[in-house]
């Protein structure tokens, strides 16, 4: 994962814009590529993802949907059966839920049943909500039940590098491509290729080395972490650090050979826990990985209940960096160095509103 | 003809909604302390008020992100719409919801729900629910024109239809998604074709005249509770600030100047205003009292949700299972 | 007037399908080897037929869980057929989807789904691509009377109509979801009514007359292919066997005999055979040979579905991703 | 778990005969309670379940459904929400992927969105297809994609006496449950209590004792098992059998017990293997139970491909008894003794037909 707090030399975009020239440098390359969304055409883009596209490629290749996610979901799984390449986009992942069936039958199984002979080149980009009181059905995640469906690829790029480079991946890929992203990803800044470039939708990205415990993060989480592994390096405790931003197909080699080597596993989820991607992670990791397991291993993610609204009721519905380094302490041990850490996290955290992005921002959407 | 009190309360009701809505806006970015997603009506309130006041208490409405007018014309509390929005304790979900989850079980409010299109069902269901209980209630479903795009709305018209239920399909049609127009979105047909289509009942009216809503209305009513079925009403209205949030936002361009004026002419407060001052139903002092009053009402409104306590954090976990 | 070749192909094409299917039928309980849900078109032939010879093999269709006669028509290879039915090698889907996934890209066949309609916007959006790909041609959406009930059919009409694709929706009115009638699913309204709803053209036709179903799509496929976009057809018909399976199922008491044998009287297969020796198109040895023809392409059909191999349980899982 | 297999002195009825039974007696103690479903009022009664009811009870509580899933369930959740029990069939539970957004928004969250005001007492029953190549989409599990969200219960009865039982105490229940029953419980015949009678919508059920490992199986899964068990038993190895019945909420209290004692955990799982219910479980008891454990726990379950249609294909899909006792000889270090139970199970396999429930089967659906 590049770095999107180094400066010096680099190309800083954020990752909205790094989505967005993805998809110009698609469309301009293989006028097979094509874009639906409610809103894909409209003045505000998708958060500027898909702005000025129409302008670029016209009505028929930016084509703006009537609200009806399941039927224009088949729509673009037939197009892609003849050959052409969509890419779907929803505001939020929540609106999918509409499309369940199209997804898990037509996409994900039409290469399957065909035995090879049928493909569905189709990306759904879904953003999943947080912040600004945006309440229960605008905030789900849902990255575990997509991944539960043989024959689909999920991913969840978090750096505006992994946004534009996995965006193309799944362009030119010939599977059914679900990429989740987080709202709260689309206003990071990072160093951005210019160039056309893919990140292989293979593995997890390497962000941190360490050897006291191994910490794997899913999208947002994945920033929430590198903050608790950098406070912690500090301290004199250091973490394996991985971005497992593709779940589908999931390759967990890097994973468990860090955790033969920490003896330690923590996994901070981006959805709920419960039934989440940690879990399979953490299942996976503990069949293989048993014998070399110092520690229980520990899951972080929202618990068992909705989203609440009430920026009063979200404190502890978010793990943030604070409960990472809280869950090492326990877990290796160091509590008496990591504990000021942890106050000095919950300290500035107190100092930021829990419920936005950045201070700047004012939602109301 | 409507009885006077009526015409007065359908003013009364508009112009109430119309001053909260205007409140919210004003507000919204003052102290940002309303940190929720807001779908203002401001422009539409002929059609809460001219279906609403056609309602008993114990019917039933359902309705949708934008459904404070609906809400409110339905007799919801105010104290807890605005508590809501402040994610404050009293707030109608105890702040869990925010503005696109508002409901008053005591006014008939059955829920809102902000995912397009997802309360039809609910409202049908609603009417099931009362036709079986043996009452004589009627479910009213509002909903946008984008949601009869949304299978569900056929699902959901169909079944009413076959069963008869006691329904009653609110479209308003603002001629928006967001910011993408009907005609990049629907055929160019009548959409009471719909209903037909299902077998339904239908009507048309201006959607900025209370009083051919609350005729429209009256009669389904009577249609719904007389055992005949449901009917669709499609009301032609206008949305006059931004989607989401409290400007305005024609500078987007997605919408020209002209449109926009020639519903701005069409203000159904005003409208209703002029017709009562012709008919000698409302004089302006009377006028600027109840102006004052709802004024009055709205600040101890917001001070009460100012002041009120936000939920206590450990709570985030209850209710989750009855 | 159709092309006296066209009409003794529609004749004999029918003449095949039911000839499959009810070899289907016998030998399904024969052996026990054809190891998957069935659901044949008994009765229903002139609509596969009619539609099907309408078109070009590179259009495209789509179909449902009842879909063996529409592949057979558009010219699915038949060996493929059985061999998926038997759950070997050489079947279409290599044994991995049984009689509900059917497919052959040569003939056109693009895809059956056993979920009720949803291959409906799968169709729609084959046209969608043919169009963006500049082509001619025209794809073909198969579809129950139960689909549309189903909000995607809804939404799949919406959007063939805004953009004008070159789609065709065929509805097999069989009056009949499994055991239920119609009435009890839907009001009592033209079913074209939907189509029109939604700003489609329509036509309805005896769907038990293949002529009348040829001359119907030749007219939508005209249509399509100038660019002038979607038409509904509603062709009326009759299943005559169980739902799924081989047997008849009028002992269930879901239909009455009447009915039943009202519509057998109109069988397609014999209706076409008299039309054809009325006109001198047909004589019965010609008749007898090709009933012959057929049979002895059945029986080979079948031997080399009994005698094809399993596919090898170590390939089960390839595949999943390309 | 009564033990389906006893005879004297006994009610023997089938599954599918045990919810019939219970649907009718809910519905004469309770005239809230209806029905809605495809060919709920059909001839063939949704597989003998809801046989008979249209004929005692009307068309108004027996209600045929237009096919409309998604609508429906909007429709079963509005009448709920006035106070009514609807009880929702479908014939497969794919088909329920059309109304997963009525049901994880509406159904799943309107209780804890109004703070409690709401209630949606809401059954879904939903079969789980297998077997005389149903094919990949009649044939899906989905427990763990629903039991990912907070606010359904998720029950998978597995005996006729548990179907009964549980699909009351679902009926009486104030929260929508979503009821998953494998169709080949449905063929199984138990002992079964003429009265009304709840099986508590909580924990699982412990159908075998025993020290030397820990089994935990879902659904259909729990007589596989049980068979692995019952066979090892002879062989010397004992076994502690957990029937997951409750998925949500889940108790694992009792499972974790038991791997304290026994060291050793295997799962077995109805659905996929990945991300399924079976990676919530081993996860969870590892978090808790990782100081006394002797071995890695081991997980069965569906590999990671769509169901195949063709009879070839499937012996390799569906794990079975002799599955779970070579995973016991592996863990256990019993290889030697339970080499000749694997032989023996896999060698009865091998006698029977792998796509029907019994061997008088003959489908066509
Ligand atoms: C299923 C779903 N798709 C998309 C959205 C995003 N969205 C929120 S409001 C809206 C427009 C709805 O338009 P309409 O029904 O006409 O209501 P209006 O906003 O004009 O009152 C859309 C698309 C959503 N909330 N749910
Ligand atoms: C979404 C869904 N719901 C229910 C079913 C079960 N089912 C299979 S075929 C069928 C009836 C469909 O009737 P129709 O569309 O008229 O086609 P026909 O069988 O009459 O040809 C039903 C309900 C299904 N396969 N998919
Ligand atoms: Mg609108
Ligand atoms: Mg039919």
């Amino acid at each position: 994962m590049s770095s999107p707090d180094t400066a010096d030399g680099q190309r800083l975009i954020t990752g909205a814009e790094a989505l967005r020239e993805a998809m110009d440098q698609c469309m301009a390359a293989d006028d097979r590529v094509f874009l639906m969304g409610e809103g894909a055409a409209d003045p505000k883009g998708i958060f500027g993802t898909t702005s000025g596209l129409v302008e670029t490629y016209g009505p028929d290749r930016v084509i703006e949907m009537p609200v009806a996610e399941n039927g224009l979901t088949g729509i673009a799984i037939g197009a892609a059966l003849m050959g052409r390449r969509p890419v779907m986009v929803h505001q939020r992942v929540d609106f999918a839920l509409l499309a369940l069936e199209q997804i898990f039958n037509n996409a994900a199984k039409a290469h399957y049943v065909t035995a090879g002979k049928h493909t569905v080149p189709l990306v759904i980009r879904m953003i999943i909500g947080r912040g600004w009181g945006q309440g229960p059905e605008h905030s789900q995640s849902l990255e575990s039940v997509f991944a539960h469906f043989p024959g689909l690829k999920v991913v969840l790029p978090s750096t505006p590098r992994d946004a534009k480079g996995m965006l193309i991946a799944a362009i030119r890929d010939d599977n059914p491509v679900v990429m989740l992203e987080h709202r709260w990803t689309h206003y990071t800044t990072g160093d951005v290729p210019e160039e056309l470039y893919e990140i292989p939708l293979s593995g997890p990205s390497h962000v941190r080395k360490g050897n006291d415990v191994t910490i794997v993060a899913t999208s947002y989480m994945t920033y929430e972490a590198r903050a608790a592994v950098d406070a912690m390096q500090a301290a004199g405790v250091s973490a394996d650090l991985f971005d497992m931003r593709v779940l589908q197909p999931l390759d967990l080699g890097p994973v468990i050979e860090s955790v033969r080597r920490t003896g330690r596993l923590i996994m901070a989820d981006v959805g709920w826990k419960s039934f989440g991607a940690g879990a399979e992670i953490v299942a996976s990791v503990v069949e293989q990985a048993f014998a070399d397991m110092k520690a229980a291993p520990v899951r972080l993610g929202l618990p068992d209940h909705p989203t609440p609204s009430s920026r009063s009721l979200v404190p502890d519905f978010y793990p943030y960096s604070g409960d990472i380094v809280a869950a090492t302490a326990n877990i290796t041990g160091a509590a008496d160095r990591l504990g000021p850490v942890v106050a000095a996290l919950a300290e500035a955290r107190a100092q930021r509103p829990v419920d936005v992005p950045n201070p700047d921002f004012r939602g109301p959407f | 003809m409507i009885d006077p009190a009526v015409r007065l309360a359908l003013y009364r009701d508009m112009l109430r909604v119309r001053l909260i809505e205007e409140a919210v806006a004003d507000r919204y970015h003052l102290d940002n302390e309303m940190r929720c997603p807001v779908h203002l009506s401001i422009g539409q309130e002929a059609v809460s008020a001219g279906v609403c006041l056609a309602l008993r208490a114990d019917d039933q409405i359902v309705t949708t992100h934008r459904g404070h007018a609906h809400y409110l014309s339905k007799g919801g509390d105010l104290n807890a719409m605005l508590c809501e929005f402040h994610g404050k304790a009293p707030g109608c979900c105890g702040g869990r919801g925010g503005s696109m989850h508002l409901f008053d079980s005591a006014a008939g409010v059955l829920m809102s729900a902000p995912i397009v299109a997802s309360s039809i069902p609910v409202g049908v269901g609603a009417a099931l629910g009362l036709k079986q209980a043996g009452s004589d209630g009627v479910a009213v479903v509002f909903l946008g024109d984008a949601s009869v795009e949304e299978g569900v709305f056929h699902e959901s018209a169909n079944f009413a239809a076959i069963r008869k239920l006691p329904v009653i399909f609110v479209c308003e049609n603002n001629l928006f998604s967001v910011y993408t127009p009907l005609d990049q979105r629907q055929p160019d047909r009548p959409l009471t074709d719909l209903a037909s289509a299902h077998g339904l009942a239908s009507l048309q009216v201006d959607g900025n005249d209370c009083e051919a809503v609350y005729n429209a209305t009256a009669r389904a009513v009577a249609t719904a509770r007389s055992g005949a079925g449901a009917t669709f009403i499609l009301a032609d209205t206008y949305r006059w600030r931004e989607h989401c949030g409290p400007y305005y936002d024609n500078d987007l361009g997605y919408r020209s100047v002209e449109e926009f004026e020639r519903w701005r002419s069409r203000d159904p407060v005003d409208m209703q205003r002029r017709r009562l001052a012709d008919g000698k139903l409302l004089e302006a002092a009377a006028d600027e009292k109840l102006a004052a009053e709802i004024a009055d009402e709205i600040d101890r409104a917001f001070d009460f949700a100012l002041n009120a306590p936000f939920p206590d954090p450990r709570t985030a976990g209850d209710h989750v299972f009855a």
